[in-house]
């Protein structure tokens, strides 16, 4: 498989530190194959992990329909809404961040993955006006610290407690996914990726559309029930 | 490329190059050395429920500790040892060298799997220790099956039993991608999937089953955890939740999880008896395909554990339909393995006897599944005396029994020298003998009907003989067991001292690790190994 | 031979004592001799193999035999069919256990229903007329007791009470176990029935069964439960018809007088404690501290009456026909008391705070 | 590429996607959330203005998965790069979500088929701990398609009169007790909201 305009692209030496492939590997394509492999299963092992939450909604949805309504009563689909722009713009930045990476383009790699972490963060305050707005009405997660005053089902805290999970474990996502790319930034910034070596920035990349990929499932779940 | 003399064990020295390595043989002593540890200790706790339930009516010990005693068996059995046994010990160590590779794929995460294994038995070691010295705490008593809602109303320390739990599935994880991705990537020129031997064949399924399955009771485990600490009602009755789907969560996990468990261990049994025959083993892709089956069937049948809990009629029925598909691939690997012992030319040295004794062990332990599968002979059995001696006979008579002799078997590759070979065999008898009295015992307690998890009993006059019999029976295999085990392990830590150097290839097999010096070198080749021929090519 | 020499094995499986143990036990025999069959021929075969060829000489050259289709094919197909029967016997008997109500009939005939109530760590099982037997009872008597223990020499002796202490099933009536939990999850399971089942708190289980067998079985909790877990064990006794009838006399016999205030309490806190309190503050009814013997109790009609022992058993039995004063707005459900349970009640609501009996002189 | 050259890094060579590429992705996927959206909250609404059709909460949810696979699908082949990808790590992802489907179906195979679970015995002698149990064990509730739903999540058909007014979050009033009931109205989880009794 040849692509349009590989190869020819000339790495400026002071720019960017050239890398050594493991001692282990037989060569960069070996290694480069390896990680995204590596990076798959992993993303694997995610996709099953937020498997059990989903299995438990359907199973709690289909027992309790009605909670599931009332329940998404009390979230801002605008909000969700708002997210999802976030991550999908989030994503594409990320995309992007990538796509410099491999033109070895440094400023730009790095500019975008600023931008990734910056909409990641704006995704996180969304997130936290919701979290606190609901703990304003009194809604926490758990049965016993569920004390939303107005009128409920009696089992609706259920609800709430599946989306406090998914919601949490996709927040904590997140965060590990900003981490994630702040650490590739500093790196980019140094100079370390270029056309011949961006893994780590391709395998943080897929990391962060996995978070979006799951929030994608979890928006019209959570917020359009009704 | 290294001078003569040196191996991977004297090529670096001092504490530190061991901590910071990640030479994959060097981590996989460790784990080797971390499991041998944790099966010493899981081992105890044994015992301690086998003196206990030595008389009817015994008090040795509190019900409270004894139920300390049997959650705490199976955690640390399984967990800490058995999954990390063959996989991560053995695997470890003659994976890459198996493959013709310089190590795993990605070295460091192999390390970080194993400090995250290191941590996680930190966790449960504080789990089973810190009870003894915080006030309100209690010993942990939930099983290591951790039903809810049981689980979330003991005392005892199950949130941080259930979240080192959690970080050992992370190390689990970790080898199982590191084993996928170098099987997949790293094999050696020329060695193509079906050329492999069938070591690497077991571990490739192991790690698709290690890498599918923990993520799902990684988030059960969390999600207990929550039901303790917030009260989400998700698995507790009393909150509208139900404890039947903990026990989907837990089984979808658990039930290939005795399958990460046993795979490896038919892994080095293919490898023991055909090098022992010295002949070409018989169905090579029948073997191969097996493990896969199994792998993939193993996520079907986890709802044979519940047939009794309130899973309907109609799953229930699904289940066991399911189960017995996975009778079939077990079944065919046995009738190969003893199809290979046909005009061979069969060398009685200690991993043979191991082979053998599996071959013996595994076969009960397979057949009496078939019990358990059945749904209306498991209601008979399920939560007895059967389910234990059935899951003993899978687990210890054939993943334990294959890890000694794989030990066995590539101790001289490891540590370079030969063990004794008649305290080794003498082992093997006595683990033999001591390990059907323990166990084959049990069969007839369990299906007179003495539940599982029982702290003292009495039984109804028809079976009052046979349980106080049987149980002191197996008390007694108990005992001979755990010396036959000892004296391995003596005579192998002897050997460190006083054994022969090892050559080469000592039992005359085929593989890529028997081609490297013993002890391989740092980098496992002298020189790139070349694949000149097939595995099992006599 | 074979039969002597099986003889001296321990017992392999519990009396039969039930219609459901013969399914169970054709297919556990069934699969028994698939075992024995395989283990024989492996094991044989692999014993057989490992002598004719031990190794002789260091040189052996062994043929290469890879494998053989036909073989191959043979011992996957046959233990594919073996399976497929085991399956379907199995599936049958079990189907036939969990839902038995088409061979039972659920009103084709006499049955017996029971409730077992599991928790930690009891059993209670109730029978008709709301008595209730627990399987703590039954494990303190046999310990007590031979394993000769005959119930029909007990009530000749006039020790009906003790009867009363094991759970009581006829001998050829199908009997229907409605089953929950208190608290955690349980299994009740009698082995000798070849039935078991888990127990699940705000979760019905049904198991119906058939004894077949007069005697003394056990029954166990299976499903690790807490620190008492192998003490929750109870005996059952399958008794004939006519016995069983005594049974059931007995239980009907009253409770000795010490034990009735406390009977009262039990039914208190049962089914009166969410309404009515004991400390003089009103609940959705009044309290019940020093409510009887009170004098021109106030109606809500403006009428007023004396609560004595006629009121109260009306209020009981009628509770709507007169409402006292501020509470005209409750309704109060009927209760279904038997007179017993009505007279351990008014012996409670006498003298909520203690015991009469223990003080005679507050009599 | 010969094993010899062990250092030299430059034997990789990206693929690189052109910008329309990303931008046009990312364009779907901000148009297929405002399709979500819309389907879910507005659709109902304007189908059953002109045709008088109910769209029940079955078939928006099917609605939404579907759009959300498209989404989701979207990112993996172009943002993940799975449609230029080595066909392995295809199959890897596709594997993943086999074996998540098995989760799925063998445990919705039991808990959609709870309801072949028998209610207690109905005795007067029947304890009270069998009381708590109402009716069915959690039942399963498969919605049929073309069942719909009122203003209040309550099934139509199911006249009971009692109207839940979700909307009011400061609602104090004589509902108030059904709160207090909640700690220990454990069974009432397994009834439906509208019915309960109080």
């Amino acid at each position: 498989m040849s692509s349009h305009n590989t190869a020819k692209i000339e790495v400026d030496k002071s720019q960017f530190a050239e890398r050594n492939v493991s001692h282990h590997f037989v060569d960069a394509d070996q290694e480069f194959d390896s990680c995204k492999m590596g990076m798959w299963l992993f993303l694997l092992t995610e996709i099953l992990l937020f498997g059990g939450l989903f299995v438990a909604y359907v199973v709690f949805r289909t027992w309790h329909p009605e909670t599931w309504e009332a329940g998404a009563e009390h979230l801002d689909w605008k909000m969700g809404a708002v997210n999802t722009g976030i991550l999908i713009a989030s994503s594409v930045t990320m995309a992007l961040a990538i796509r410099q990476a491999q033109l070895n383009d440094k400023k730009g790699t790095v500019m975008l993955l600023l931008a990734t972490v910056l909409l990641a963060s704006g995704f996180l305050v969304v997130k936290y006006f919701e979290y606190t707005h609901k703990f304003h009405l009194g809604i926490f997660p758990g049965g016993d610290n569920y004390m939303f005053p107005g009128k409920h089902l009696s089992n609706e805290f259920i609800y709430f407690s599946i989306y406090y999970m998914m919601t949490g474990l996709h927040v904590l996502h997140v965060l590990f996914g900003m981490a994630g790319i702040i650490w590739v930034t500093l790196r980019a910034a140094k100079g370390e990726f270029y056309s011949a070596y961006y893994t780590p920035v391709e395998m943080v990349g897929l990391y962060w559309h996995l978070v979006d990929l799951i929030w994608i499932f979890l928006f019209p779940l959570l917020y359009l029930t009704k | 490329m290294s001078e003569a003399g040196t191996n991977y064990i004297n090529h670096e020295k001092g504490i530190m190059s061991w901590l910071t390595t990640v030479d994959h043989k060097r981590i996989g002593l460790m784990y080797l050395w971390s499991a041998v540890a944790a099966l010493a200790a899981g081992g105890f706790f044994a015992l301690m429920i086998r003196f206990q339930l030595m008389s009817p009516e015994n008090d040795l010990i509190s019900k409270q500790t004894y139920n300390q005693a049997f959650t705490l068996h199976g955690v640390i059995m399984v967990f800490l040892f058995i999954i990390p046994s063959i996989p991560a010990a053995l695997g470890n160590f003659v994976l890459p060298i198996q493959v013709g590779a310089k190590d795993v794929a990605f070295p460091r995460m192999n390390l970080a799997s194993y400090y995250i294994y290191v941590v996680g038995s930190i966790m449960a070691l504080a789990a089973i220790a810190l009870p003894y010295f915080i006030e309100g705490w209690k010993p942990l008593d939930a099983g290591w099956t951790f039903y809810a809602p049981y689980s979330k109303q003991t005392a005892g320390p199950v949130i941080l039993m259930t979240m080192a739990a959690f970080v050992l599935g992370f190390s689990s994880i970790f080898t199982g991608l590191n084993f996928i991705v170098t099987i997949h990537k790293l094999r050696v020129k020329g060695m193509g999937w079906y050329k492999m031997p069938l070591m690497l064949w077991a571990l490739y399924a192991t790690s698709i089953l290690q890498v599918l399955a923990t993520p799902v009771i990684g988030i059960t485990l969390l999600l207990l955890a929550m039901e303790r600490v917030l009260d989400i009602g998700i698995f507790d009755p009393a909150k509208g939740g139900d404890p039947v789907l903990f026990q989907h969560f837990f089984w979808f996990y658990s039930h290939p999880a005795v399958y990460i468990m046993i795979l490896p261990g038919m892994g080095v049994i293919s490898e023991l008896i055909s090098t022992f025959c010295k002949k070409v083993i018989f169905g090579y892709n029948a073997i191969a395909n097996s493990s896969i089956a199994i792998a993939v069937i193993s996520f079907f049948v986890w709802g044979h554990h519940m047939f009794l809990s309130q899973q309907t009629t109609f799953s229930s029925m699904v289940f066991s339909f399911l189960t017995f598909g996975v009778a079939i691939p077990s079944a065919i690997k046995i009738f190969n393995w003893v199809a290979t012992l046909y005009r061979g030319s069969i060398d009685l040295k200690t991993p043979m006897c191991y082979a053998l004794s599996f071959l013996f062990l595994f076969t009960i332990g397979g057949l009496t599944g078939l019990y358990l599968g059945t749904l209306s002979t498991d209601i008979i059995l399920h939560d007895t005396y059967f389910v234990v001696a059935h899951f003993h006979y899978v687990m210890f008579g054939g993943t334990v029994i294959a890890f000694f002799g794989g030990l066995h078997f590539w101790w001289p590759k490891m540590y370079g020298v030969m063990y004794n070979e008649f305290w080794g065999r003498l082992a093997c008898g006595i683990i033999f003998i001591g390990f059907n009295m323990t166990f084959f015992s049990q069969f007839f307690l369990g299906s007179t009907g003495m539940p599982r998890r029982y702290h003292s009993y009495a039984g109804d006059a028809h079976v009052a003989e046979t349980w106080k019999s049987m149980s002191g029976l197996s008390t007694m295999g108990a005992v001979i067991l755990g010396c036959g085990i000892a004296i391995m392990f003596i005579n192998l830590l002897i050997s460190l001292k006083t054994g022969k150097k090892a050559p080469r290839n000592p039992w005359g097999a085929t593989t890529l690790e028997w081609e490297t010096q013993s002890p391989p070198v740092h980098e496992n080749f002298e020189e790139e190994p070349k694949f000149t021929r097939e595995p099992y090519s006599y | 031979m074979l039969n002597n020499t099986l003889a001296m094995l321990p017992e392999l499986l519990p009396p039969e004592a039930s219609t459901f143990a013969k399914d169970t036990d054709s297919t556990f025999m069934f699969i028994t001799w698939v075992c024995i069959f395989f283990f024989v021929l492996i094991v044989g075969l692999m014993t057989y193999f490992v002598v004719k060829y031990k190794r002789k000489s260091e040189d052996e050259v062994t043929p290469n035999i890879s494998h053989n289709l036909f073989l191959e094919i043979i011992w996957s197909v046959v233990p594919i069919i073996l399976v497929l029967f085991m399956f379907y016997w199995g599936y049958v008997a079990y189907a036939k256990m969990m839902d038995p109500v088409a061979v039972l009939g659920e009103d084709g005939g006499e049955h017996i229903d029971l409730y077992v109530n599991g928790k930690q760590w009891s059993w209670d099982i109730t029978y008709p007329g709301g008595f209730t037997i627990n399987s703590k009872d039954s494990l303190k008597m046999k310990n007590e007791e031979e394993f000769t223990w005959s119930p029909k020499e007990l009530i000749s002796e006039g020790k009906e009470n003790n009867i009363t202490s094991y759970m009581t099933v006829p001998v050829n009536v199908p009997v229907r176990l409605s089953m929950t939990s208190n608290d955690v999850i349980h299994s009740f399971a009698v082995p000798a029935f070849r039935i078991k089942k888990d127990v699940i708190l705000n979760r019905n289980a049904i198991i119906w069964f058939k004894a077949t067998k007069p005697g003394l079985y056990i029954y166990t909790c299976n499903e690790m439960c807490g620190i008492d877990h192998g003490h929750m064990i109870g005996y059952l006794r399958v008794v004939e018809q006519d016995e069983y009838d005594k049974f059931m006399k007995a239980l009907d016999v009253p409770l000795p007088p010490e034990k009735q205030w406390a009977a009262g309490k039990k039914l208190y806190l049962n089914s009166c404690s969410a309404c009515h309190s004991l400390d003089g503050s009103p609940r959705v009814g009044p309290s019940w501290k020093g409510l009887y013997g009170k004098k021109g109790h106030k109606m809500v009609d403006g009428s007023t009456v004396d609560v004595d022992d006629d009121y109260i058993r009306e209020s009981i039995l009628n509770p709507n026909a007169k409402k006292a004063e501020g509470f005209g707005a409750a309704v109060m459900p009927i209760q279904k008391l038997n007179e017993k349970q009505l007279s351990y009640l008014m012996q409670f609501i006498k003298s909520p705070d203690k015991d009469p009996n223990t003080k005679p002189e507050n009599k | 590429m010969s094993a010899h050259d062990h250092h030299n890094p430059s034997t990789h060579h990206p693929h690189v996607m052109p910008l329309s590429m990303y931008f046009g992705v990312g364009f779907g996927l901000i148009i297929l959330t405002v399709l979500t959206v819309w389907t879910a909250k507005f659709m109902p609404e304007t189908i059953e203005h002109y045709t008088k059709m109910k769209i029940t909460p079955t078939i928006a949810i099917i609605i939404a998965m579907f759009i959300a696979s498209i989404k989701a699908a979207l990112v993996c082949l172009f943002f993940m790069h799975l449609k230029y990808d080595k066909p392995l790590n295809r199959l890897t992802f596709i594997s993943g979500l086999f074996f998540l489907s098995l989760f799925f179906i063998f445990t919705l195979a039991d808990t959609l088929t709870r309801d072949t679970n028998p209610t207690p015995a109905v005795h007067s002698y029947m304890p009270e701990e069998f009381k708590t149990i109402t009716g069915k064990p959690p039942t399963p509730y498969w919605v049929p398609a073309w069942v719909g739903y009122d203003d209040h999540g309550h099934k139509i058909g199911s006249h009971d009169g009692h109207g839940h007014d979700h909307g009011d979050h400061t609602g104090h009033d004589h509902d108030h007790g059904d709160h207090a009931g909640h700690d220990h109205g454990d069974h009432e989880g397994h009834d439906h909201g509208p019915k309960d009794k109080k």
